[in-house]
């Protein structure tokens, strides 16, 4: 018989203020809905575009703000931040640094989802996605400039699971975030423009094989709830450093977890979406998914074996370290026979989810009173390049284009180079970046995630990291042979002019590029002051 | 002995009821058979093929019972909040109500998008 | 300020070409006018360099530093040993001949001119920086930056096969440079051990670091260099690269891009890890021998004349690797030497080659004969060019394989011996190039091939000036050079050895007492 | 909630289970015999009066005639879910009873055992039967779709939807009840209306309960799954023999279940009428309230028959749109509303009087409202007749897309 | 209590074998469905066994997830099979270039 009493209850205390970017995403996104539900259609497009971009602009401002609100916590390890939302969430330094990037990352996408000159006047999404493709319905919808203005609050909500995975501080805070991060993305997905049967397919895969992971995550959850009784990180720690039994379920129970976000940031062996939902998925909206998501798992799984599983970083590592090296490996190796540009991104994302996690095993949280890198920072950073240079790669994705939409076969783009220099160029540079070449973003996140993994003993890890690194350049080589050395086949692709939109996506793309590669310094020294995280 | 017992108990009835009911219905029933008695029926003519899964249902159904799912929803969490509401104080009252007004979004959208129109 | 200066000056001006207009023939016009501008304002900076620096006092000069990747402890800072001025100097002075030359290279499209003479500034102004760099992460930032204009000059412009060639060259380059990554990443480690992380050139030589940790650094180190200034076996992109090129890339591949690799050699590798470069030296003098005899051996060979020039180069970047892992300060001093001397030859040659090649329309050896009949200027520029790679006493290159050889031999009478042989197969391979591409009956396919223009002689008597005074004259350099390697030398405190010939290097000998 | 739930010994769980299992399947008996006789009555017939008094045992002998008619298990049929969906028809709609309170703590004759006349109770027995009776719901579509007939599969689909649609109404209709009452046990809930029954503070909440339980049963005027007309019998049209006769079982005991619980939730459950404890002390002691439950479920029933003598089937859009467009808003509205007025009533912020009388003048202006004259949609312009020789050939017209079939 | 648990286990894995072996959209869905459905169980037992109402709650939120996860997912298995008219996971194979 479970008693009738109830026990007493208080109201939670939340801080508002420091919450406030999540609120305002989420405001905006639900206002998105009404606006959806009574603006006239005409405008309807132009209204959600301006909405989703000021909205994101505001939270941006409002995260700056907030980060530096944030109290210093001196502990042995410099951490900034605190626990809140009655310990739901950590609005910590790698937390509020990752909205920060996050919300940059959505304000470029939230540009590019923007850009209709490319499909004239129409957005790459499809009109009504209802309709099967080819039929009247799709027609009357065309000729109507029906369009699915809904994309805006769909993003905007992923962006607010994205955020509170970032900085959610227990598990189940974490699960919720990780569904409302993904279910919007599913939908995403399924809803291109052209090539509408690829879209749906990658659509369902996404959403099959995503949820089949979100299960084995819950599980892990579970498990660790079974173990400690507790969905606190903190509490997690305690219970797991002074353990004295129940080790196989601990095992179990990580394992589980770690198979989730593993899923998430597209680690081998879970990767085998990634390729195909990148392909099939609206340019746009692959460009927002390779850097946001990637950027939220990277901190949950953070937490997650930071934070919580920290205390049995030995049972973990080994794994991790070994997940880390075929995933740097296979992506780099099979991204090489890929004939399309954006199964060739996503193998590349793959293998950067390698480099990724090579910083993360180094698991090196600092020593007290020395600025030196720490795997946390150097993921921080790396996280913004790689998103940045993606998502300026995806932009250029979406201009290359012949008559039946974007051209993604890579022979198609050949000689590139001759016809739109500019073009070309940035492509180049984002590739130069991937390849970790100097001067580029992409070698000084590659520099600070080799570090911290050398600065956590795992030297012969930054070896192999180097080595794959050369050959994983060799296709990002391959393309730049092909657009600049190689003479373009028939009439070659066609480049579409787009709209300011995209023009400044890809141009703050190529000079965020450089300039983190020429002077990192003010975003390195963030990560690095963003501390550790707040237990 | 939980206060469940009594509903097994109560559906154990029920149960056997209807399995007697089941089980007894072609003993005392006669048998003639016929073959067209076992087709099924469509109002006197011949039947046709029915398609595989049953065939086309309107989309609406999926709609509707989406839609059932994202209120029941609401439902569940309706129930606790208003059970605890007197202890609640005005933080959950108006945490709850913000709940609805966002529910409350939602439905307005489907049905500006025509999601309740049935035709 | 002035060596910043100096770095930025060329970039600058690939950027302004860049963002030129280009469709005009005037416009291209324009771009060339612009781009041999500032390669001699380059030019004239570096002389202010030159004469700010003050010879006696040593060390690093003009040195400027400034925060700036504090993460890091990485700092922008620059500074010259007499080593570096020497190699800037000859990459300032090697690009406007380059330009010159290359004035009337045939491009896919006439509107790649900008990019073409861009990107070549763009490769000045980074080898540049390499070589003031006085921080380690500076110094690989340029190292490896090098390589995109590199291989967008190699796979725009150039044979038919271009682009694998210039891919070969950029992943070959790209692997050593990502081992050396992986060292500059040790290094950080370490040096962030006891106390701030740095890579100054000044601090890490002071670091204490365990003997596997050092030998294993030296390594990542020496990968990098050893493939950038090729040596056997990792030399096989070189021939490739040079055979697709054209000319001018060329030049300023072999001459000035590559020449960072034995300036890596000497005043990181060396300076970093003493007893490292000392436990690996007998290892790197056999492969030094083996590129000499392998190259040489492989020139004689070719009958494509770029692959040639390529494979003379693998040959002579052998010397200079003997020479600095000899490790005395005849040998050393040698080497240093022989780099400023390489690039000029070198330069010479391919220039002159390259001109060649373009009159005629093909760059076999087989096609040509007697071509001296009817342009005795080029072949008389082909014979100084190459006589002084094959080192006749009287031009330049001759003092440096000297005194190199002369190092070895107080070191390892058996290496020095072998890359004696060197010279002989030296003579062979130029002397065959030579003979057939210039004397004989005239053939009658090269009767279009015409004489040099006043453009191309102008753009080639520099270097031959340089080659003939410097064989004559080479003390200048040696003053420059002479005092960076005393203190290499002391530093890596390997004394010299005993003498046992009877030549002795020092900077107060007058110059004529070495021939 | 009485401490005995859960403590009793197993003789009284079961004979209280038997009984109300009797209770029910009587009641069903007597529900049918009644329903006919009110509508014969109301269309000026008289009705089943043959057999037994006042032919109270038609029922009966329809039951058993039911049983002599032969078992068909059609051949289109998926064979184990068409025998098992009139079973899983029949048994939620039993076990929602073993909530509902009949009355309160009595003795047992000839023992001294002392039990609440209701099976059992927990805090959440309202979830309970909104939940077991949506089990039913699945006996339904099972029943249309293993029948493998289109009209049996439209039938279960049309009735599942429909179910779905006015248990969202429903389930919002609760709300209101919790907050007023603090607890989702049946019988706490029937503690607090001891002043006051519900359904007078809540009277929205009561009227959206009330549509919402017919629309819930798939009565007149809300029998659509069963329309004749469109669909034969709905889902149970290939139903025969017995198994059909459980649907029917179902059917009515989920009539009598959503009027007990209508009774309990806002009715006052087993309390006598208003007044009536105060002239007479023992009304809400010993095995009285029985009677004054039953009497109110009745009086729903009555209500269903009479709704179904009066009113004439809807359309399914008319419907649907009822359901989703007026019910659920006006719920969600009204749980607003409720939620501030009570925590401003809590908080002693609320004059009741002031109370009182606006929620009159808003009951007036409701009334009001609906003479308003509605604005007539203009009607559609007539579509240009079809020329089949326009061309010059003829041509028959184009299908119409239908996009959502 | 570890009854349960083992319960919860072997519908997980039944889940899990039938995501890996069932090629119909629909059914590999149902089983996704039956994992989290095994999970709640194991949420709740834990709970019981830790004596706390945390793993209550954390079933609530997964049954809100589930339902999403229904509303999302059907949504775009409708869509496929409308445009394909079928459900079947390998036929989804334009992907497999």
């Amino acid at each position: 018989m479970i008693s009738a009493e109830l026990p007493p209850l208080d109201a939670p205390h939340i801080e508002y203020s420091l919450l406030a970017p999540l609120f305002i995403i989420a405001g905006v996104a639900v206002l998105g809905v009404v606006v959806e539900a009574v603006w006239p259609r005409a405008s309807r497009f132009t209204a959600q575009a301006i909405l989703a971009v000021v909205g994101v602009i505001a939270a941006l401002v409002d995260t700056v703000w907030v980060y530096q609100n944030l109290d210093k916590i001196d502990d042995p390890k410099l951490a900034r931040g605190l626990i809140g939302a009655e310990g739901a969430l950590s609005i910590d330094g790698p937390g509020v640094y990752t909205w920060g990037i996050l919300l940059v990352f959505a304000l470029m996408s939230m540009l590019l989802f923007a850009e209709r000159r490319l499909e004239g006047g129409l957005s790459a999404f499809t009109g009504r996605a209802a309709d099967a493709p080819g039929s009247a319905g799709e027609a009357e919808a065309i000729s109507k400039r029906i369009e699915h203005s809904e994309v805006f609050p769909l993003a905007l909500f992923s962006l607010v699971g994205m955020m509170l995975f970032a900085s959610s501080n227990d598990l189940l805070t974490m699960f919720v975030a990780l569904e409302v991060l993904s279910l919007p993305l599913y939908l995403l997905c399924g809803i291109a423009r052209r090539r509408r049967l690829l879209s749906q397919e990658a659509a369902l895969k996404y959403f099959l094989l995503g949820a089949f992971s979100s299960v084995f995550f819950l599980y892990g959850i579970a498990l660790t709830y079974g173990f400690a009784g507790s969905f606190r990180l903190s509490d997690i720690d305690v219970a797991v450093s002074t353990r004295t039994g129940g080790t196989n379920m601990l095992l179990a129970a990580i394992a589980l977890m770690v198979v989730g976000l593993l899923f998430k940031i597209g680690a081998v062996p879970f990767h085998t979406w990634t390729p195909d939902v990148y392909q099939g998925a609206p340019t746009p909206v692959t460009a927002f998914m390779a850097a946001g998501t990637k950027a939220a798992a990277f901190l949950a799984m953070l937490r997650v074996l930071f934070v919580a599983f920290g205390g049995s970083s030995w049972d973990w590592r080994p794994t991790i370290i070994g997940i880390a090296v075929i995933t740097m490996f296979l992506g780099a190796v099979v991204s090489i026979s890929q004939t399309d540009v954006k199964r060739m991104l996503a193998y590349s994302s793959i293998a950067h989810a390698g480099f990724l996690l090579v910083g993360l095993v180094g698991v090196y949280g600092g020593v007290a009173g020395e600025e030196r890198i720490t795997s946390v920072s150097s993921i921080l950073f790396y996280l913004a390049v790689y998103g940045v240079a993606s998502i300026g790669a995806f932009a250029v994705v979406t201009l290359v284009r012949d008559s039946g939409g974007e051209t993604t076969h890579l022979s198609r783009w050949a000689g590139l180079g001759k016809t739109s220099p500019l073009l070309a160029g940035a492509f180049a540079l984002f590739m130069l970046s991937f390849a970790g070449i100097p001067l580029t973003g992409g070698f000084i996140g590659k520099w600070s995630v080799f570090t911290a993994a050398w600065s956590g003993g795992v030297w012969p890890l930054v070896v192999i990291g180097v080595l794959v690194s050369a050959l994983a350049a060799y296709f990002y080589v391959r393309v730049i042979v092909l657009m600049f050395f190689t003479d373009p086949v028939g009439d070659g692709p066609t480049v579409a002019v787009p709209s300011a939109l995209t023009t400044v996506v890809i141009a703050f793309a190529v000079v965020a590029t450089v300039g983190l590669g020429i002077l990192p310094g003010p975003l390195l020294d963030l990560a690095q002051h963003a501390g550790a995280f707040v237990r | 002995m939980t206060v469940y017992t009594p509903i097994l108990v109560l559906g154990a009835l029920a149960a056997g009821f209807a399995v007697f009911s089941i089980l007894i219905a072609p003993i005392t029933g006669p048998k003639r058979y016929n073959r067209a008695k076992l087709d099924r029926y469509e109002s006197g003519i011949q039947p046709s093929p029915l398609p595989e899964g049953g065939g086309k249902i309107s989309v609406r159904y999926f709609i509707i019972a989406m839609l059932f799912i994202v209120f029941d929803i609401e439902i569940i969490f309706l129930y606790p909040f208003a059970v605890a509401f007197d202890s609640l104080g005005w933080f959950g009252l108006i945490e709850m109500f913000i709940f609805m007004v966002t529910v409350f979004i939602a439905y307005a959208y489907v049905w500006r998008r025509g999601g309740l129109e049935w035709d | 300020m002035i060596l910043s200066v100096l770095a930025a000056v060329p970039i600058v001006g690939a950027i302004a070409l860049a963002l030129l207009p280009k469709s005009t023939s005037g416009a291209q016009l324009n771009a060339k006018v612009i781009a041999l501008g500032v390669s001699l304002i380059t030019l004239v900076v570096s002389l202010i360099a030159l004469a700010r620096y003050d010879l006696d006092a040593g060390g690093y000069q003009l040195t400027e530093k400034h925060e700036w990747i504090t993460a890091f402890g990485a700092w922008y800072s620059v500074g010259v040993s007499g080593i570096g001025l020497t190699l800037i100097l000859l990459t300032t002075v090697l690009t406007p001949i380059v330009i010159l030359a290359a004035w009337d290279d045939r491009l896919p499209q006439a509107s790649n001119t900008n990019a073409y003479f861009a990107w070549m500034l763009a490769v000045e102004g980074l080898a540049l920086g390499a070589f003031m760099a006085t921080d380690a992460f500076l110094f690989y930032v340029f190292f490896e930056a090098t390589l995109i204009p590199l291989y967008f000059l190699i796979g725009s412009f150039g044979g038919p096969n271009r682009s694998y060639a210039a891919v070969k060259f950029l992943i070959y380059n790209l692997v050593g440079g990502l081992l050396m990554l992986a060292s500059i990443v040790g290094l950080y480690v370490v040096s962030s051990r006891d106390g701030g992380a740095t890579y100054l050139l000044t601090d890490l030589s002071n670091i204490e670091m365990s003997t596997t940790t050092e030998r294993l650094l030296f390594l990542g180190f020496m990968a990098a260099f050893a493939i950038k200034a090729p040596l056997w076996p990792l030399h096989t992109w070189l021939p490739d690269a040079a055979g697709q090129a054209t000319p001018g890339t060329s030049v300023l591949m072999v001459s000035v891009v590559d020449k960072i690799g034995t300036f890596g050699m000497i005043t990181w590798c060396l300076y970093l890890f003493p007893e490292a470069a000392d436990w690996a030296s007998p290892v790197i003098i056999t492969l030094a021998v083996i590129s000499i005899l392998y190259g040489a051996l492989l020139a004689v060979g070719q009958d494509d004349i770029r692959r040639l020039i390529a494979f003379t180069s693998v040959s002579h970047f052998g010397f200079i690797i003997l020479g600095i892992f000899a490790f005395t300060t005849t040998s050393m001093a040698g080497s240093t030497l022989y780099m400023f001397n390489h690039g000029l030859s070198t330069a010479a040659l391919f220039l002159v080659t390259g001109m060649m090649i373009a009159r005629r329309g093909s760059a076999k050896i087989s096609d040509f004969g007697g071509v001296q009949k009817i342009a005795p200027i080029m072949s008389g520029i082909l014979l100084i060019a190459g006589l002084s790679s094959l080192s006749l006493p009287g031009l330049a290159p001759f003092i440096s394989e000297f005194m190199v050889l002369a190092g070895t031999f107080t070191r390892s009478i058996p290496a020095a011996a072998f890359a004696t042989l060197g010279i002989v197969l030296a003579a062979l391979y130029i002397l065959i190039m030579y003979q057939r591409t210039m004397t004989g009956p005239l053939r009658e396919d090269n009767q279009g091939v015409h004489d040099l223009i006043p453009r191309e002689i102008a753009a080639l008597a520099p270097a031959i000036v340089l080659i003939i005074g410097l064989g004559f004259f080479p003390q200048p350099v040696l003053n420059v050079i002479n005092p960076a390697i005393d203190e290499v030398a002391s530093h890596i405190g390997k004394g010299d050895p005993e003498p046992k010939s009877p030549v002795s290097i020092a900077p107060t000998t007058p110059e004529g007492g070495h021939e | 909630m009485s401490e005995l739930f859960g403590h009793e010994p197993f003789w009284v769980i079961a004979l209280k289970a038997l009984i109300v299992f009797v209770f029910l399947m009587l009641y069903t008996l007597f529900n049918i015999w009644f329903e006919r006789r009110v509508v014969a009555r109301m269309q000026h017939r008289i009705g089943p009066n043959v057999n037994g008094p006042f032919g109270l045992l038609q029922s009966l002998a329809d039951g058993v005639k039911l049983a002599f008619k032969e078992d068909l298990v059609v051949k289109a049929a998926d064979k184990v879910v068409y025998i098992a969906a009139p079973i899983i028809a029949t048994i939620p709609a039993f076990m929602a009873w073993s909530v509902i309170p009949f009355g309160p703590e009595v003795k047992i004759p000839f023992t001294d055992t002392v039990t609440p006349l209701q099976l059992t109770d927990f805090p959440v027995a309202v979830l309970y039967i909104l939940a077991v009776t949506s089990i039913g719901i699945y006996g339904i579509v099972l029943a249309g779709w293993a029948s493998g007939s289109i009209y049996a599969l439209l039938g279960g689909m049309r009735s599942s939807a429909q179910m779905i649609s006015y248990e969202v109404a429903m389930g919002l209709a609760f709300v209101p009840v919790f907050i007023f009452a603090g607890s989702m046990s049946t019988s706490e809930i029937v503690a607090a209306q001891a002043d006051t029954w519900y359904f007078l503070p809540l009277f929205p909440s009561f009227v959206i309960y009330v549509i919402a339980m017919v629309g819930e049963t798939n009565r007149a005027p809300f029998d659509l799954p069963e329309a004749e007309g469109e669909l034969v019998g709905g889902f149970h049209t290939e139903y025969s023999s017995l198994k059909f006769a459980l649907f029917f079982l179902a059917e009515y005991v989920n009539m009598v279940t959503v009027s007990a619980l209508a009774t309990t939730l806002f009715l006052g459950g087993w309390r006598a009428p208003f007044g009536l404890p105060q002239i007479w002390e023992g009304a809400n002691s010993g095995y009285w309230p029985v009677l004054w439950f039953f009497l109110k479920t009745l009086g729903f029933i009555f209500f269903f028959v009479w709704l179904r003598g009066t009113l004439p089937r809807m359309r399914y859009d008319q419907f649907m749109d009822f359901g989703w467009k007026v019910l659920i808003p006006v719920s969600l509205a009204w749980i607003v509303a409720v939620g501030v007025i009570h925590k401003l009533d809590r908080e002693g912020m609320l004059d009741r009087q002031t109370l009182i009388w606006i929620s009159v003048g808003l009951g007036v202006l409701l009334l009001l409202s609906s003479f308003w004259p509605t604005k007539k949609q203009p009607e559609p312009e007539p579509e240009p007749e079809f020329d089949a020789f326009a061309g010059g050939y003829p041509v028959p017209p184009m299908p119409k897309k239908d996009r959502n079939v | 209590m570890n009854e349960y648990i083992t319960l919860s286990l072997i519908l997980f894995t039944i889940g899990s074998v039938g995501v890996l072996v069932r090629r119909n959209a629909i059914v590999v869905f149902m089983c996704i469905e039956l994992m989290l459905n095994a999970t709640n169980l194991a949420f709740v037992s834990f709970s019981r066994q830790h004596g706390n109402l945390d793993g209550q709650v954390a079933a609530f939120f997964v049954m809100v997830v589930a339902a999403a996860e229904v509303v999302v997912g059907l949504a775009i298995i409708v869509s496929i099979y409308r445009t394909r008219r079928s459900a079947s996971v390998d036929e989804a194979s334009l992907l497999k270039s």
